[in-house]
């Protein structure tokens, strides 16, 4: 397997042998991979697979069993409670490594009694401390940008399902992250805004910021991304560039996932 | 540790009487509680004002004045028009059942209130789901809206329970001993009030430990299926 | 119906309503204000935090509003050497102190109860995404679960108010004329039960359906969201 | 035929009337009520009810007398008929030991006395002395002595027998009688009677004379005697 | 603009002239279409353009200002409240039509309450009165074909995107439909779930089932539906064989959407 690391760039994120299961089920089976400044990494894999939880696991909303976390060096400390479970053992160095990622969640999770603008705006706001006219012109921007700048005061429940989803990135996006984290981010979104939305992306991958994207458009992955992993029964099955992976897959199974892609 | 003086059977007795009214009234209440969030929550505008009529009024008269009315009050006015009419009649009416009825009312318009948050409070789409499925509107009520609304109305319905069930001391104005009433006699009869005092509420903590035992069971079994916290 | 009785005892009956609604106002203020910190600490996962706001909710819940009142005020007059060492005795010795503490405490025991339920209704996703992009809890708290909370719970807090409101009745027992005394006492006098009973029950009723109706008010506006 | 009366009760206010511990109502109020009974050869049924319950309890017939150490008042001769009064006691103030109240207008301007409600010791208080005084109505004659023993009250104003009954228990100890017994009619009734329902003129009748006879056959006197060291009829 | 229909099959659905606002936002401005016995009708469009609203009038989980729905020729009979808003007349006989309609929503809508199991069980058991015994069976059959039959007893909460979405697929079919709309079935699967989900929704439409299928896959709708309607701003612009539309679209608009399919 390939590694692509680019000598100057800083390691963004580490993730060291995680492991995690919910009651008896393994979902993830000791995970390693990194992330250098600038890269996009697509995650694939078959659906239960592990992607959503693995993502979770990074920014601790799950709480891994083993392994390690790092981001931009510095280690996620964990702890075990009274119960010998494992938890976080400096909640605040978790909320500031927290305020310096976003996520996408795969269900949106938009907050149903704000609109959308306050949506975008409560991060900026009220974690990053961001003056309040300034962080309200750029989430308007930031929501123009995804094509929804006429929905700002609606609240959740009166979008369409695309309308949510790029609510749910812009909000994500507001508090410019350093590492992004997108759960696909465009599974609601027809043909035309995947393409405005990649664009987005792109556009901050050249900006230098880091993105781990789950993602079942394999064009995206193909084109977009630096790097690609195959997530198989929470194993990485396969990884690399994504000439290696989707020309060359060395796995059966990974070939046969790749196969199915009309 | 408490001298009772003999008037530990009493409070017994009292006890078991209050159980028995709490228990019937909040059934009561629950029932008629589904009925009038039912009717808020309906488009029909009749069901709508009737229902608001029901939870303002019968929440803003104080219980005592509304049990006296009922049990007094009713009895007195039918017996005076019969008198009118020349009969001389007695109406008894039996104190637990008009004890509970009327408990059990105004504690019906306190449940309106929880369920109706309760419903207001599930997800949209979880209805539409059901609709959807073809389930007529009481289908869906049963199967898919009322064990989510236990869900939030838990918490609230064990509130109400716990006025409630304190409330039933009210019934020792028709005659019903209660817990409460045995404790003043008691009181009064040893001239230690506060040995009796005590001492009930004591027995009001335990009935409530149980509750919020059961509660907390009920909320549990309300709750599966949602990620615990 | 003797409509001079009720023209005639209008006046005190007012007075005792004002009694009423200031007591209530009173104690429903500083109830909810202690309520929230209660709330927080019954869910938390500390015993220290946890056992206290656990025995105090308890205890307020479930015993007897009277009994609270009987032990408040006459039990602090069997320590009044104690209190008076500590200088508190000034307080205590007046009723309508002792009548604010007893409906405080257990208006925020009932309340403390209420918010409990609605913070664990809180969707976990609005819980997640508010994790997600770094809130401490404190802000968490503050921004997304209390308003989200407040939303769910405000149907039940406002049959707490009116359950306080009518309690409030019970502070007769520790001297204070509040509405139900007034009329208990006129009706001690007077004996029209009838006339004085259904002046206090539409004076309760008004006091009610004010309340109901800001409620309502806000109600409508916390759920602007739900389309 | 024999004639069915239902009395009713308090049960609450010993020792005229309480419910003993095994449940049973005793005191003097029932025990003259039982001896009324066997002089009108009647059958007698006891019921009890809440004080607050209690006139509009005998008014919707829920039972046919009250025998409760109710006084005979004005007001409440609007609502209810009274019999000519079985027992009459006077009222009298205390106050705690070691306090130096007396009892005249000038020396009781602006102090706080403790009345049971609803009572005619709050009726004779109100209308004697309610210009001078600061007046606390009590539910319970129990929690008022509690106040005087506090000192949130001066003084206590109660029926002479009653008060009486508490400066002779432990606690009762702490305080004592101040002033005369007060007897005022216009305020304190015409002493205690038995109230029935306005149109039961026959019963109210039968209740009279049976009154009479007990007085005269000695039954009277012997329950009296086991209550009370002095005649509680009065004069 | 051409009509595809077959002399002799059945009429399945007609929509006549829908009109739905919200609010001041007209979002359906007189939409018409129809759908015949084992029809497969794709609607494709931008998000936001209306189509979940318009599978939402068709079985009144929103009431149209204006329009009719036949469903097998029967009119859903409308009538007006007294404050003049449209309502069914008759809610008996939308509860009879809707138990034979199935809906996939896009977001789930998966009983929260309930097992996989029970959410699946529950129309047939005690809408369509099915032997518990059978539907038991039946329903466990249909979640193995959708994959997830290891899932039986999860709740929602407990299951990937994938996964919700798959059990949410076989509660609508467990209802044997005659009429199925899908809203965006596919949008949480990886490409060989996606087949797998097309693989069973081509199976049901040779066994003469009708399908009305929100999708952006634009490969699914070439390859498997019998029309394709692109609606756009609350028209259809568009409609046709898939042939017609994916190679000879006349609108501009249409051809537009098109060509951002990556
Ligand atoms: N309840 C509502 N209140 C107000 N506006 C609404 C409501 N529901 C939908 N809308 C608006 O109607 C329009 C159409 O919504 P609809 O959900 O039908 O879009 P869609 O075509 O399904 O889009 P997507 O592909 O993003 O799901 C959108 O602009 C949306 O904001
Ligand atoms: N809270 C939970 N309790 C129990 N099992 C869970 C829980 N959350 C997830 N799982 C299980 O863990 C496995 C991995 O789930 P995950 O959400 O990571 O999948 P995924 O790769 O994101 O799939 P998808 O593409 O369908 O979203 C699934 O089998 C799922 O059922
Ligand atoms: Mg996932
Ligand atoms: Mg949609």
């Amino acid at each position: 397997m390939s590694q692509v690391t680019t000598g100057n760039r800083d390691t963004v994120m580490v993730v060291d042998n995680l492991h995690k299961c919910f009651g008896d089920l393994e979902v993830l089976k000791g995970i390693s991979l990194s992330a250098t400044e600038g890269d996009v990494i697509s995650l694939i894999g078959s659906s239960g697979s592990g992607k959503s939880t693995l993502l979770r696991c990074i920014n601790l909303l799950e709480t891994p069993d083993s392994g390690d976390v790092f981001i931009h060096g510095e280690q996620i400390q964990m702890t075990k409670n009274r119960r010998g479970e494992p938890v976080a053992a400096d909640p605040r160095q978790v909320d500031r490594i927290r305020s310096r990622l976003g996520m996408v969640f795969q269900s949106f999770n938009l907050w149903s009694h704000m609109s959308v603008l306050e949506n975008v705006m409560e991060a900026p706001v009220h974690v990053l401390k961001v003056p309040k006219n300034e962080a309200r012109e750029r989430a308007i921007a930031m929501l123009e940008k995804v094509g929804i700048g006429d929905k700002l005061d609606a609240y959740p429940a009166q979008l369409s399902g695309g309308q949510q989803q790029r609510a749910a990135i812009a909000r994500a996006l507001a508090v410019e992250p350093e590492l992004m984290l997108f759960d696909e981010p465009t599974s609601a979104l027809d043909p035309e805004m995947v393409g405005e939305v990649l664009k987005v992306m792109r556009q901050l991958a050249e900006e230098g910021r880091t993105m781990l994207v789950v993602t079942h458009e394999m064009g995206f992955a193909r084109e977009v991304s630096s790097k690609v992993l195959f997530l198989h029964q929470g194993q990485i099955e396969e990884q690399g560039t994504p000439a290696d992976v989707f020309n060359n897959p060395t796995s059966e199974r990974c070939r046969q996932f790749l196969a199915s892609h009309l | 540790m408490f001298d009772l003086k003999g008037y530990g059977g009493l409070l017994l007795d009292g006890l078991w009487l209050t159980i028995a009214v709490g228990l019937s009234s909040m059934l009561l209440a629950i029932f008629l509680g589904l009925l009038g969030s039912w009717a808020k929550l309906s488009r029909n505008r009749l069901a709508n004002f009737l229902a608001d009529t029901y939870t303002t009024v019968v929440r803003g008269i104080p219980e005592l004045i509304l049990l006296l009315l009922v049990y007094f009050g009713i009895p007195t006015l039918i017996q005076d028009i019969a008198q009118r009419f020349g009969h001389d009649i007695t109406i008894d009416l039996n104190p637990f059942l008009a004890g509970t009825l009327a408990i059990g009312f105004i504690y019906g318009a306190f449940s309106t209130e929880v369920f109706r948050g309760a419903f207001n409070s599930i997800h949209p789409g979880q209805l539409e789901a059901a609709r959807a499925m073809g389930m007529n509107r009481l289908l869906a009520f049963r199967r898919i809206l009322l064990p989510q609304a236990m869900r939030f109305a838990l918490p609230g319905l064990g509130n109400v329970w716990m006025v409630l069930i304190k409330a039933t001391a009210l019934v020792s104005i028709i005659q019903l001993e209660e817990l409460m009433r045995k404790t003043k006699i008691a009181a009064n009869a040893t001239h230690q009030p506060f040995t009796f005092y005590l001492l009930a509420s004591l027995i009001y903590l335990g009935l409530t430990v149980v509750s919020m035992l059961l509660q907390q069971r009920a909320e549990r079994w309300a709750n599966r299926g949602v990620a615990g916290r | 119906m003797d409509l001079e009785v009720i023209w005639e005892n209008l006046p005190k009956l007012l007075q005792g309503a004002q009694l009423t609604l200031e007591i209530t106002v009173i104690s429903l203020l500083i109830g909810l204000a202690i309520a929230i910190p209660f709330a927080l600490m019954r869910l938390s996962r500390h015993a220290v935090l946890w056992m206290p706001a656990y025995a105090y909710i308890l205890y307020f819940r479930g015993t007897p509003l009277l009994v609270q009142l009987f032990l408040i005020y006459y039990g602090s007059g069997q320590f009044r050497a104690e209190l008076s060492d500590l200088g508190l005795w000034g307080f205590f010795r007046d009723a309508y102190f002792c009548g604010v503490v007893a409906l405080t405490l257990n208006t925020g025991a009932y309340t403390a109860e209420i918010l409990r339920g609605a913070i664990q209704a809180v969707p976990a996703g609005d819980i997640e995404a508010a994790r997600a992009c770094g809130m401490s809890k404190v802000l968490m708290y503050r921004r997304i679960i209390l308003p989200k909370a407040i939303r769910l719970a405000w149907p039940m807090y406002g049959n707490e108010v009116v359950f306080l409101m009518q309690a409030t009745s019970l502070v007769s027992v520790i001297t204070l004329l509040d509405l139900t005394g007034v009329a208990g006492r006129i009706i001690s006098k007077t004996f029209a039960v009838y006339e004085i009973y259904i002046t206090t029950a539409v004076l309760y009723l008004i006091i009610t359906y004010a309340i109901v109706f800001v409620f309502r008010r806000i109600e409508r506006r916390l759920n602007r969201h739900q389309a | 035929e024999t004639m069915k009366i239902r009395m009713g009760t308090e049960g609450a206010y010993p020792p005229f009337n309480l419910i003993d511990k095994n449940g049973e109502l005793a005191g003097f109020d029932v025990e003259i009520g039982k001896a009324l009974c066997a002089a009108m050869k009647a059958e007698c049924e006891w019921v009890t009810s809440d004080w607050e319950g209690i006139i509009p309890a005998l008014l919707s017939k829920k039972f046919d007398t009250i025998i409760a150490s109710m006084s005979i008042t004005e007001e409440r001769k609007e609502k209810v008929a009274f019999t000519d009064k079985y027992y009459t006691t006077p009222v009298r103030f205390a106050r705690a030991k070691g306090t130096d109240f007396e009892i005249s207008d000038e020396a009781l301007k602006g102090k706080i006395v403790g009345v049971q409600a609803s009572t005619v010791a709050e009726n004779f208080l109100r209308g004697r002395f309610g210009d001078i005084v600061e007046v606390r109505a009590y539910g319970t004659q129990d929690e008022a002595n509690l106040d005087l023993l506090s000192g949130r009250v001066d003084l206590l104003l109660a029926d002479s027998f009653v008060l009486g009954e508490f400066l002779k228990s432990e606690s009762g100890q702490a305080a004592e009688f101040v002033g005369p017994g007060y007897t005022d009619k216009k305020y304190l009734g015409e002493g205690i009677g038995i109230a029935v329902r306005k149109e039961d003129t026959a019963l109210l009748e039968k209740l009279n004379q049976a009154i009479k006879q007990i007085r005269e056959d000695g039954t009277y006197a012997r329950i009296n005697d086991k209550y009370f060291d002095f005649d509680v009829y009065g004069e």
